[in-house]
């Protein structure tokens, strides 16, 4: 059993504070009972901290864990699943691709700028801690109204927030996706995707620590910022009493992250280290407790030896800091010197705060004496769970927002102004005025960045690639979580596979509200179910993620709301020869257009939108997985010359998005599908469906192979013209739709393009 | 063969883009961290963009205090070629290697995009053959908009030291071709002698059909061949 | 009425200032002695009101609306004219 | 001996400031006069020099040097301490 520490003063004698200091760390009766069975002891106010942050919802995925323990993780592919810093994927030769998506909600929220920059730092920290270059980020953000002040704060500050960051570490941005919907008004989503490359022999995790070395804490100084902010502690009152006032923002230095990123790299290209961890939520307590718990071995740590920023910092808010841009080291024994050099040179301020030692527990020493002295496991691995199912209820009513949103169009206008205004509004039209401030071509491997289907990366040196999207789709998990984040599979894959790429595997980010409520607990329960059905038909593991519960939003009356509960899904492909993807074209003067998959769609929960969403659009997932082996296997024939995936805006917007690619017009009709209307065929919105592009010479063999792999095809028209024909509804000039497309989302921002 | 050398400042990132591309033009490089430049048995200089020291107080008013601009204006006295993009040419101008300086863009905004310049001194080791041609390169900063008093502004046309000057889609220097707010639409320019030439876009960028453009080859093979060993360019 | 004020931002004294331990590095690599810096912004807004207290309550909206983000930044108003 | 600087880097009255131009208009948007805005920055350097002299000429160091660019930029100093 671990030695009992004396007890910070105060902890004991006031016996008040014995079950105060569990319910300010965030712990519930329970919790506090079985960390005192746990224990063996009281556990000083220290020891409740660690707990506190560890245990959090944040850090400990209470409420999640079951249901992530049923996602798909296995696969032929698969060289680390779930569980490490991010997931990877082999891609052959040797090179992994190492990739994860997190949240930064709650912090974006309080500081959009900070919120969001930090949120960067902290995905790329995962990426470079296994040892992997980060060679691109994704974003996938929600906001409310664009035409609301508070949206438009939020949205320049989130975007400066992630520009600033990325741009000065120098990685690309190469996609990203963002929902305008009022759910999101006061609680809006900023998820960060990074993706890097590592050769499998530089691969680093957790649990390779081993007994008798040295422990290194290298990066910033450790502040009094975001102390224990990650376990929902806003204002801990332990200490002095000011601490209330303190800002939990932390403030970012991305040029700090790229020294510190840098020399990673380089102590794992010198073989210099055993394990590195980074610091993110709950700080040194986590990195440190669970590179000791991974390795089985015990840690000791001085706080005194931590560089501090603040004077007068107590070994609480030491071990709980959130200070951004700092790494745990474990140095190879014998190898301090390159450790240490190795800091020196990228200026880098790197100290030696402790050892790996033999026995499993943790070690606090402070002032020569221990001050919280705990084995690691308890904090890691034996976190309470709470099974969901157990309350989940679905919702007795139908949900009382419209999910469709948008005012129903009661009197319709011409229908070719109907699209133009389609394209202009906010769900549909070009992202382009955001990912202009990014810079997506950092490293000169994007071959296709933001604004494609999917990104595509090249891979120096080779003749492979990489396509990478990330998607959700909000507005039918609204009606139906299972449906939403089954689609939401459905299209990041399908955005990966219109770019020619084969869908390797996926990461999930599980922005959902309140798992407490019943109805909470039913959409986490619904959603995971999804996500697991749409990986299971879809072939695609799951390798990593992230999960952010308490999404939720106020409503006037003071009542609180639960956001729409809303699966982010990043998804990775691979492509065999990278300069053979599907190219973002067009296609050539008298190509024909198809479209392929399915035509049920519908305008329930389209961006179009309807008074009244009854059905969230009903996802055949074995017609998905034809569609997308079909689509591969027409371009591996050399069948295919564009391809483009019907999304947001329906048919419509999709066949106007294709014109605008090379500025050429096509003259289509609607696909002929009985009983339904016209808007509902050009505006309605459904999985599954992708437009293609084939020269009339191989149409006839696209076709037939279509019909041999069992997927329906349409075929709408051609390529020609500078007018978008759609008969015989609308007749545009492409002008007029680049115009809306391009302005749309300046305009509805309440900028200039 | 051509030796050039890349230097690299904390916070630079263009520094192995720059060493991709130039394998390609068929220079040997090297990569030097800013404390141990020795330029001697060099053939060319680059300064890479980056955010060097994060570009706080302004863009490359740091890194000017290193070791290595000592050096790099000794090699540059010699008349040897030095090249800045990006932040290599906001490093160039805090160093008083090139005129003016580089400020905010007016927008206010980072931006990342393709930009047209015309090509309008083939007075330096670069541009050799190349005035009047018309170029496609990326740009990606915040603090692109160059800036200098009058007079300065005046010598510099007078002296014919813009090299690169940001055009719209019909060829003019106008307001809508000009990404940043840059006097004279200038987006790069070389010293009185020729041989120091910076820029804001991004030549490595765009020097191989798969990246989008190839004319950043233009520039890097310029640079080979008035160096006067290199093979034929590969991939252009 | 015509005033002038100097609104002086500050981030907030726990809060983090990257920019200013950069210009800690720099300043000590000339051989300065320097312990420490804190960078902020000073905004100088030429502008009328009717009146001082007009003017105060004008320079009170441009800090808290626009100049200074509350939750990292403090600012501090020095106003001259009419 | 601790001397406390405040170094104010202003832009040069004929550099163009596209901040102070874009808070000119988001000011008049709140509804306030503003008829001119120029943006500054003031750096805060706390630091050791052996006697007042000293303590100015390296103030001048720090300005000439680092935080402000001549070319576009004035500098001012205010010093106080020890
Ligand atoms: N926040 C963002 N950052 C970068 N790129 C983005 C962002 N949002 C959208 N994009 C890009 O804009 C394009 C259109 O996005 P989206 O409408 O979500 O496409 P799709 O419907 O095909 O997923 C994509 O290439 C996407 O990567
Ligand atoms: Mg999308």
């Amino acid at each position: 059993m671990s030695p009992s520490p004396t007890a910070i003063s105060g902890t004991r004698k006031d016996p008040d504070l014995l079950d105060r200091v569990p319910t300010e760390v965030g712990l519930t009766p329970f919790e506090a009972g079985r960390v005192r069975a746990l224990v063996g002891r009281e556990p000083n106010a220290l020891e409740w901290g660690m707990f506190g942050a560890m245990w959090s919802e944040h850090c400990g995925y209470k409420h999640s864990k079951p249901l992530l323990r049923t996602l798909p993780t296995k696969g032929a592919r698969v060289a680390i699943g779930p569980g490490e810093n991010a997931g990877a994927v082999d891609l052959g030769d040797g090179l992994l691709c190492v990739f994860k998506v997190e949240s930064h909600n709650h912090p974006s929220a309080v500081e959009p700028y900070q919120g969001a920059a930090t949120g960067v730092g902290g995905i790329l920290r995962d990426i470079f801690a296994m040892g992997a270059r980060p060679v691109a980020v994704l974003n996938a953000l929600a906001f409310g109204p664009p035409d609301e002040q508070r949206t438009r704060r939020l949205v320049s500050g989130v975007v400066g927030g992630i520009s600033s960051y990325g741009n000065c570490v120098g990685i690309p941005d190469v996609g990203g996706h963002v929902s305008f919907e009022a759910t999101y008004a006061e609680n809006p989503l900023v998820n960060a995707m990074c993706i890097g490359l590592v050769r499998r022999e530089g691969l680093r995790l957790a649990g390779t620590a081993r007994p008798g070395s040295a422990v290194y804490l290298v990066g910033s100084d450790t502040g009094r910022d975001g102390i224990a902010g990650a376990s929902l502690l806003a204002s801990f009152e332990l200490g002095a009493g000011d601490d209330a006032k303190r800002p939990s923002v932390q403030v970012g230095s991305p040029f700090l992250e790229k020294l510190l990123m840098e020399a990673t790299l380089e102590l794992v290209e010198r073989d210099a280290v055993e394990a590195i961890q980074d610091l993110g939520a709950a700080g040194l307590t986590c990195a440190t407790s669970e590179v000791a718990a991974k390795s089985a071995v015990g840690m000791r740590v001085d706080v005194d030896l931590v560089p501090r920023r603040a004077t007068g910092m107590t070994p609480y808010e030491v071990m709980l800091s959130e200070s951004q841009e700092r790494m745990l080291v474990i140095a190879r024994p014998g190898r301090e010197r390159d450790v240490e050099e190795i800091f020196r040179r990228w200026e880098l301020h790197g100290t030696r705060v402790g050892v790996v030692t033999e026995g499993q527990v943790l070690e606090v020493r402070a002032g020569g004496e221990v001050v919280a002295s705990l084995a690691p496991r308890w904090l890691v691995d034996d976190v309470p769970e709470y099974d969901v199912t157990t309350w989940a209820k679905a919702p007795s009513a139908p949900l009382d927002t419209p999910p469709g949103g948008a005012p129903p169009v009661t009197e319709q206008k011409k229908i070719g102004l109907e699209l133009l205004e389609l394209l202009a509004s906010p769900r549909v039209a070009s992202r382009r005025i955001l990912y202009r401030t990014y810079d997506q071509m950092v490293g000169t491997d994007t071959v296709v960045g933001p604004g494609g289907d999917a990104a595509v990366l090249r891979i120096k040196g080779r003749r492979d690639g990489i396509a990478t999207s990330v998607d959700a789709q909000p507005r039918v998990a609204a009606v139906d979580p299972f449906g939403g984040a089954a689609a939401a599979v459905a299209e990041a894959t399908r955005n990966v596979v219109c770019m020619g790429a084969r869908p390797l595997a996926i990461t999930d980010c599980l922005n959902l509200g309140n798992p407490e409520r019943p109805e909470g607990a039913w959409q986490l329960e619904r959603t995971v179910a999804g996500i697991v059905a749409a990986c299971e038909t879809l072939g695609v593991p799951v390798v990593s993620g992230n999960v952010s519960l308490y999404n939720a939003t106020r409503d006037p009356l003071g009542g609180s709301h639960d956001i729409w509960p809303t699966a982010v899904i990043g998804a990775v492909g691979h492509l065999d020869d990278v300069a053979a993807h599907i190219p973002v074209t067009t296609g050539e003067d008298g190509d024909v257009v198809l479209l392929a998959g399915s035509a049920t769609v519908s305008l329930d929960v389209s961006a179009y939108g309807a008074d009244r969403a009854s059905s969230g659009g009903a996802i055949d997932l074995e017609l998905e997985s034809r569609l997308q082996r079909f689509v591969l296997e027409a371009h591996a024939r050399g069948l295919l010359r564009a391809a483009h995936d019907r999304s947001d805006g329906g048919l419509g917007a999709a066949l106007a998005e294709l014109c605008l690619r090379d500025g050429k017009g096509i003259r289509a009709t609607l696909p002929a599908v009985r009983g339904i209307d016209k808007r509902v065929a050009l505006f309605g919105e459904g999985a599954s469906g992708v437009v293609l592009v084939a020269a009339p010479e191989n149409a006839d063999a696209l076709r037939a192979l279509a019909l041999e792999r069992d997927v329906p095809t349409w075929t709408l028209g051609a390529v020609g013209g500078d007018l978008l024909e759609v008969a015989p509804v609308l007749g545009l000039p492409i002008a007029a739709l680049r115009d809306a497309y391009e302005n749309g989302l300046p305009a509805a921002l309440g900028r200039t393009l | 063969m051509a030796r050039v050398a890349i230097l690299r400042f904390p916070g630079t990132w263009s520094d192995r883009d720059f060493e991709h591309a130039l394998s390609l033009a068929g220079a040997e490089t090297e990569i030097l961290w800013h404390e141990d430049v020795h330029l001697s048995g060099f053939d060319a200089a680059i300064v890479p963009g980056g955010f060097a020291y994060g570009d706080h107080v302004r863009a490359g008013a740091i890194a000017r205090l290193s070791p290595a601009i000592r050096e790099l204006r000794r090699f540059a006295e010699e008349g040897k070629p030095v090249l800045g993009s990006c932040n290599g040419f906001q490093i160039l101008c805090e160093a008083g290697l090139l005129p003016g300086a580089l400020t905010r863009n007016v927008g206010l905004e980072f931006r990342c995009d393709w930009v047209r310049m015309r090509i309008e001194s083939d007075a330096t080791p670069f541009t050799r053959g190349l005035k009047g041609a018309e170029v496609r390169m990326p740009i990606a900063h915040g603090e692109g908009c160059w800036v200098a008093d009058e007079k300065t502004v005046e010598r510099v046309e007078a002296e014919g030291l813009v090299v690169f000057r940001y055009v719209d889609e019909r060829g003019a220097a106008t307001a809508a071709g000009n990404p940043n707010g840059s006097l004279h639409n200038v987006a790069g320019l070389r010293s009185a002698a020729g041989n120091v030439v910076g820029l804001m876009p991004h030549p490595e960028r765009c020097a191989e059909p798969l990246m989008g453009g190839t004319d950043g080859m233009k520039v890097l093979d310029g640079l080979v061949r008035s160096l006067g060993t290199a093979p034929a360019p590969l991939g252009v | 009425m015509r005033y002038v004020a100097t609104i002086h931002v500050r981030p907030k004294i726990e809060v983090r200032d990257p920019q200013g331990e950069a210009i800690v590095g720099a300043l000590n690599s000339l051989g300065l002695g320097v312990a420490n810096v804190r960078t902020g912004k000073e905004i100088v807004v030429t502008f009328d009101a009717a009146d001082e207290a007009a003017a105060r309550r004008a320079t009170d909206v441009m800090g808290r609306e626009l100049l200074a983000n509350p939750v990292i930044e403090d600012f501090s108003v020095e106003l001259s004219g009419p």
